[in-house]
């Protein structure tokens, strides 16, 4: 910086100077900053947990669908790829977490990070397939391609994984060796939120974080973003590792409250399913995937007890309105909640994706 | 058309349940849930199922042994972690004595771990795999094992003088499990396997698997495939000329589904297949339930699945009955053990040992009866056991 | 070996016709359409219960197979489709998946779930010998068929007003807008003759891939695979990847049938991956 | 000598077009040098191949004697290859606080790290707020970027480039479409720009081209035309010829 003093020629007061810097900061660490709307929202997730015992294994269902949703979002929303196949990675936690438990060792703890990191080494591997000149429609299928051939995977190696039956036999230690899982799902619950807030954290660091801002830069101008000397490849491929590894939490966290997993967590109707989750509860600002996942089931229980056999008539039907109002359009009637979740500012429609 | 008399048909039986409901002899019902997929691919099982159920319920009364029944059917949409916290749910906040229901194998494998921790009995009314009922030792089952038919239609083949064969199964967990029992059954009965063939799950086009078998030149071929692409292999087996080739055609009895058989029409004329229920069973017991369940459920025949569910129903009943309205699992499940009555498939029992069911499997040729297509059984395998767990 | 080539052959002029569509949708509007398979599945159900339910002969509903999906997909381009053009892919699969996920639901509540079965006139069915191959009748015929419609539709594009108009909107919209061409109205039926190919291909495709409500799930990779692979350029990169697919996916089950369903996907992977624009790219 | 930039025979083909036709030229060290030429002569794309944007058929660049012609464009930016765009390439939903920032962390070699929250490092935020001062952008310096008037995102595009503390900065059109009421800022703060930074401008304003070059070349249907002093240029009857009797919205 030693060139810079030549610019000082209109040299203001130092005060004023103090402003600019404190208002510069103000600026910078606003995305960070914790919102009340956001401890209104984890105070709701932890009085479910004391309030609502009757409600803990579908609670911890939607936790993990929530995670997932929330992985999703972290390259859908952030990293500006669509993916159609995002089920590979929740599927290669849960097998792994599966295998982990039926083959090495049944304390959870150890499956459900190998299952992240085995998910994440995928995601690191598959990533740069996925940041070479590739269009969208390409990236759509090559995600697509991915999960279709793991699930094939999956149904043929049969010794590992169980096939079509599935694999069964997983059993779970008690976390920590004290907390047992219950058949009411109590431990299953606080520990799906324990996992789900800490990676939440983690997620909400990271997109704050000088990273993340590059990753707003890359998704909202990648041109501008090579230009300044970003790496964009390599770290797009880095938020595709991050986002495949709370995918593959999430699958571990599945295998171990379930106790079995099967072909099922690698089929498309899943990978379709976060999509729609993660829809519903409003792309790009973190929140969207866990809230998402709240309204999915409440919808899922509802529209089942409405017309069980043809639920997903609703469900598509949903999509297509969502789409047609506008995400955006749809975005900004809550805007208040969003903006008091994300620290945005409300500028309805900020190019989402 | 039909649907919404179903509707209404399901309408007026809910009524129906809630004006018996102060009628009924204790306030503390003895609840049975039942898991099937209503939703997703597997929906027609549980249309079967549930529709048997409802039947079996109709027919024999909402009392047992002085206890009012009450089933609590739940969709699981066929996704086996939905089907395991659906199973939890029931037990803890609907306590129901009984679990039962369980299309597919996933569905069971996933449930079965929890029946041991809550001691609840499972009756498996639909999913096939051998290995179910050994994680478990409240598991029965009131369907059928892929081995028990398969094994039978070997023995079958091997007695009918041909003397090699081609396996032709759908690449997934049924499909194998069929054919490494059918090849162990046909090569102990001193046959000659010449291949396997596996068609990917996805896609029904048979062509290039039927190529190779017309260049294997088997005397026969054994086919085990779901039954909503039996039609099409049996139309693209004749398409190609197969059936004039001197292959000759067995198949798992599921590619002629008593429920699509009809209109799969002529391609399935005279198909020889071995299974354990016929629509077409040869008793006045099957006669009456047929009428009846085609009564309640105009434009549907009952196929294997609804004999499964209607079986589940009846041993539950026969347990209580045995048990004096007691609910617990241990007694229940005791009471189930050994138990042997008479079906619209034939005579059927639970293996006490195995908890396995223990039954008929019938050789069939599917003929036009009355206008209709019928899978008309021609040869009887008496009280075949599970080989995968017995010697038969 | 000939046999093999001949049924891949036919599988892919089916999956061509199939998607065809699509491919026109893609390329045309830039248009993620999933739902394309929904409209393939509308013509299957047409020749089904025109068959089935009225005795209409199998080549009579061949063109109401084709005219009542195009009417449908008229009216929805015009209606659902057309405003969300300008939007985003994720836009684009969000609202085609919901429309795919309803028809499939709707199908099902209509006319159940099991699968259709149509019974061939006599004289497509069973095989004939041609130089001592025998020949599935039917194949011969999709061949025929997908054949004539490969030629008709590559005249219209290269030598029809409408085909030189088509082709001004892909390259510039707005100049051709600007040369008085009716962009909307060339839009809506480009996407009604898509559509109409669709359903075409659906009922060709009964005997063949089989229907029931699930269809345009089970399918909707293998027209996205044609049409990625080809490329949206024109016509001829996608027919292209539809053979290439066709025999490759016969073939592969044929020779190597461990790598079962896992060749096709690979292969995609792979040209995906060398050629992301697909084989024939739009030259700019 | 190669001077700060230099291509020896770059030659980039469309089809069989050629857009830049065998091009050796030199930019000096702490030059002030102007490129200029009609539309269509080939400037963007000339601009484009030096950054990498696009990649020559023929020819090589040296960036500061060293290769960089086969190096992707984020690698040349590493090494001290700064651009503005014709057309705005900001962030839109972003503020002049996290543009600049974003510029000056990455420069830092701070832009990979996920785990330090925004806003913690002072040295960076002095630096912003320095460089916004400059580019007079404090009073909006909290505004998204797309609500910014346009000669404010004209200047935030030159101080995007310039947080990178590019050794070389290529300028493309830096003037065009800024409304006559901002130009004088802008104008002001191209003036003041770090003198041992080696500045290539391309511009259709002959105003200031002249009041900013030290040099300038004429590129003419991608090749180089003419190269010179702007005295010799401004008096040389071919340049004015081709130049002005082509291009008569100057």
């Amino acid at each position: 910086m030693t060139d810079q003093s030549i610019f000082l020629s209109a040299s203001k007061p130092r005060h004023d100077s103090d402003a600019a810097t404190r208002r510069a900061l103000d600026d910078l660490r606003r995305v960070g900053r914790l919102r009340p709307a956001e401890l209104l929202f984890w105070g709701a997730a932890l009085a479910s947990f004391l309030v609502l015992p009757g409600s803990h294994l579908l609670l911890s269902q939607t936790a993990i669908l929530g995670l997932f949703a929330l992985s999703l979002d972290l390259i859908i929303g952030y990293a500006g790829i669509v993916s159609l196949g995002h089920g590979a990675f929740f599927g290669l936690g849960a097998y792994t977490a599966g295998i982990v438990s039926v083959r090495l060792t049944e304390e959870p703890l150890s499956g459900l990070v190998l299952g992240g990191l085995v998910a994440a080494l995928a995601g690191a591997l598959t990533g740069p397939l996925l940041t070479m000149r590739a269009t969208d429609l390409s990236r759509l299928m090559v995600t697509l391609g991915i999960a279709t051939l793991l699930h094939e995977g999956a149904n043929q190696l049969t010794w590992l994984t169980g096939g079509a039956d599935g694999l069964s036999g997983v059993t779970v230690a008690p976390i920590l060796g004290l907390f047992e899982f219950d058949l009411i799902g109590t431990t299953g619950y606080g520990y799906c939120l324990i996992v789900s807030f800490v990676l939440f954290l983690a997620a909400r660091r990271v997109v704050t974080s000088p990273y993340g801002l590059s990753l707003r830069a890359i998704r909202d101008n990648a041109l501008r973003a090579r230009a300044m000397g970003i790496p964009v490849a390599a770290r797009l491929v880095g938020i595709y590792a991050f986002s495949a590894f709370i995918a593959g939490v999430a699958g571990a966290l599945l295998t171990q409250v379930t106790m079995f997993t099967s072909l099922d967590v690698l089929g498309f109707e899943r990978s379709a399913d976060v999509l729609l989750v993660l829809v519903l509860g409003g792309v790009g600002y973190l929140y969207g995937g866990l809230i998402g996942a709240v309204l999915f089931t409440v919808l899922q229980d509802r529209l089942a007890t409405l017309s069980p056999q043809y639920w997903q008539f609703w469900i598509g039907l949903i999509l297509v309105v969502i789409v047609l109002i506008g995400r955006d359009r749809l975005a900004a009637v809550p805007v208040r909640l969003r903006a008091g979740l994300s620290g945005r500012k409300a500028a309805a429609g900020e190019g989402e994706a | 058309m039909y649907r919404r008399q179903m509707l209404l048909a399901a309408l007026a039986a809910g009524c129906a349940s809630l004006t018996a409901m102060p009628a009924a002899a204790g306030d503390d019902p003895f609840r049975i849930g039942l898991i099937l997929p209503m939703t997703g691919p597997f929906a027609s099982t549980g249309k079967e199922i549930g529709a048997a159920v409802r039947l079996y319920v109709a027919q024999h009364g909402e009392t047992v042994a002085g206890r009012r029944i009450e089933v609590v059917l739940k969709d699981d949409g066929g996704v086996a972690d939905a089907t395991k916290r659906i199973a939890q749910e029931l037990i803890v906040h609907d306590k129901v004595s009984v679990l039962a229901g369980f299309g597919l194998t996933p569905l069971a494998l996933a449930t079965a771990p929890l029946t041991v921790r809550a001691k609840v009995p499972m009756v498996v009314m639909a999913a096939a795999t051998s290995a179910i009922t050994e994680k478990s030792p409240y598991v029965t089952r009131t369907s059928y094992t892929t081995p028990q038919v398969a094994s039978v239609i070997a023995r079958w083949a091997a007695g009918s003088g041909i003397k090699t064969m081609v396996t032709l199964v759908s690449d997934y967990g049924p499909g194998l499990d069929s054919e490494a029992s059918f090849t162990r059954s046909f090569e102990a009965a001193g046959g000659k396997m010449l291949g396997t063939l596996r068609v990917p799950l996805q896609n029904p086009d048979f062509a290039p698997f039927l190529q190779k078998l017309a260049d294997l030149r088997p005397d026969g071929v054994y086919v085990f495939v779901p039954s909503g692409v039996g039609a099409p292999f049996m139309k693209q087996y004749i398409e190609r000329g197969l059936d004039r080739s001197g292959i000759r055609l067995i198949s798992e009895g599921g590619i002629t589904d008593d429920e699509i058989l009809d209109s799969e029409g002529d391609p399935a004329l005279g198909a020889i297949t071995g299974f354990h229920y016929s629509a077409a069973h040869d008793s006045a017991l099957n006669r009456d339930f047929v009428t009846a369940f085609m009564a309640a459920n105009p434009g549907m025949r009952p196929n294997f699945m609804a004999v499964g569910g209607y079986d589940g129903m009846a041993l539950i009943y026969k347990a209580l009955e045995k048990t004096g309205g007691g609910g617990d699992g241990d007694a229940l499940i005791g009471a189930m053990k050994g138990m042997s009555w008479e079906s619209p498939r034939g005579p059927i029992a639970i293996d006490p040992e195995t908890r396995e069911i223990v039954q008929n499997v019938y050789m069939r040729k599917v003929e036009r009866v009355d206008g209709a297509l019928w899978n008309v059984e021609f040869e009887t395998f008496e009280a075949v056991k599970d080989p995968g767990k017995a010697p038969s | 070996m000939i046999p093999i080539l001949i049924d891949g052959i036919a599988y892919g002029m089916l999956l061509f016709v199939l998607a065809s569509g699509l491919a026109v949708t893609l390329g045309l509007m830039n248009f993620i359409n999933l739902a394309h398979g929904a409209f393939a599945m509308a013509g299957g159900y047409v020749t089904s219960v025109l068959m089935n339910s009225h005795g209409v002969p199998f080549l009579v509903t061949l063109p109401v197979a084709f005219v009542v999906p195009a009417l449908v997909g008229a009216v929805l381009e015009r209606t659902l489709y057309a405003p969300l053009y300008e939007r985003s892919h994720l836009d684009h699969v969000l609202f085609s998946i919901g429309l795919t996920f309803m028809a499939v639901s709707a199908t099902t509540w209509a006319m159940g779930s099991q699968q259709q079965l149509i019974s061939l006139p006599g004289w497509l069915e069973g095989r004939f010998a041609l130089f001592g191959i025998a020949i599935g009748r039917y194949r011969a015929f999709l061949i025929v068929v997908c054949a004539a419609l490969v030629v008709a539709l590559q005249l219209v594009l290269t030598r029809t007003r409408f085909g030189s108009r088509l082709r001004a909107a892909v390259d510039d919209r707005r100049v051709a807008r600007g040369l008085g061409i009716r962009v909307e109205t060339i839009f809506a039926a480009t996407f009604a003759v898509g559509s109409g190919l669709g359903g075409l291909g659906g009922a060709l495709g009964v005997p063949m891939l089989g229907l029931d409500p699930t269809f345009p799930l089970k399918y909707m990779v293998y027209f996205l695979i044609v049409v990625t692979i080809g490329g949206t350029a024109g016509l001829a990169g996608p027919f292209l990847a539809a053979l290439i697919i066709g025999v490759a996916d016969v073939a592969g089950k044929y020779y190597l049938p461990e790598l079962g369903s896992f060749l096709i996907t690979l292969l995609m992977i792979v040209l995906l991956v060398l050629r992301p624009q697909g084989l024939i790219a739009r030259a700019r | 000598m190669s001077g700060a930039l230099q291509t020896i025979g770059l030659s980039k083909r469309f089809g069989g077009l050629t857009a830049t036709d065998d091009v050796s030229f030199t930019l000096g060290h702490g030059a002030r040098h102007a490129l200029i030429g009609p539309n269509g002569a080939g400037k963007t794309t000339f601009i484009n191949l030096l950054t990498g944007v696009l990649s020559a058929n023929e020819g090589t660049i040296l960036l500061e004697g060293e290769d960089v012609t086969r190096m992707p464009q984020q690698q040349r930016a590493r090494r001290g290859l700064g651009r503005t765009f014709q057309i705005n390439q900001l962030f839109g939903a972003m503020t002049p606080v996290e543009s600049v920032g974003l510029a000056v962390s990455e420069r830092m070699g701070g832009g990979g790290q996920f785990w330090r929250r925004l806003g913690k490092r002072t040295d960076i935020v002095d630096e912003i707020v320095e460089l916004l001062r400059q580019f007079r952008l404090i009073e909006v310096m909290d505004e998204p970027t797309a609500r910014l008037p346009y000669g404010k995102q004209r200047l935030l595009e030159i101080a995007v480039a310039l947080a990178s503390q590019p050794r070389v900065l290529l300028l493309d059109e830096p003037a065009a479409g800024v409304p006559e009421a901002e130009r004088g800022e802008l104008l002001d703060t191209l003036a003041a720009l770090p003198r041992d930074v080696s500045i290539l401008l391309i511009e259709h304003d002959m105003d200031l081209v002249f009041s900013f070059a030290d040099r300038i070349s004429v590129l003419v249907n991608g090749a180089l035309f003419a190269e010179g002093t702007p005295e010799v240029m401004r008096n040389d009857p071919r340049v004015q010829d081709v130049y002005l009797g082509s291009d008569n919205h100057v």
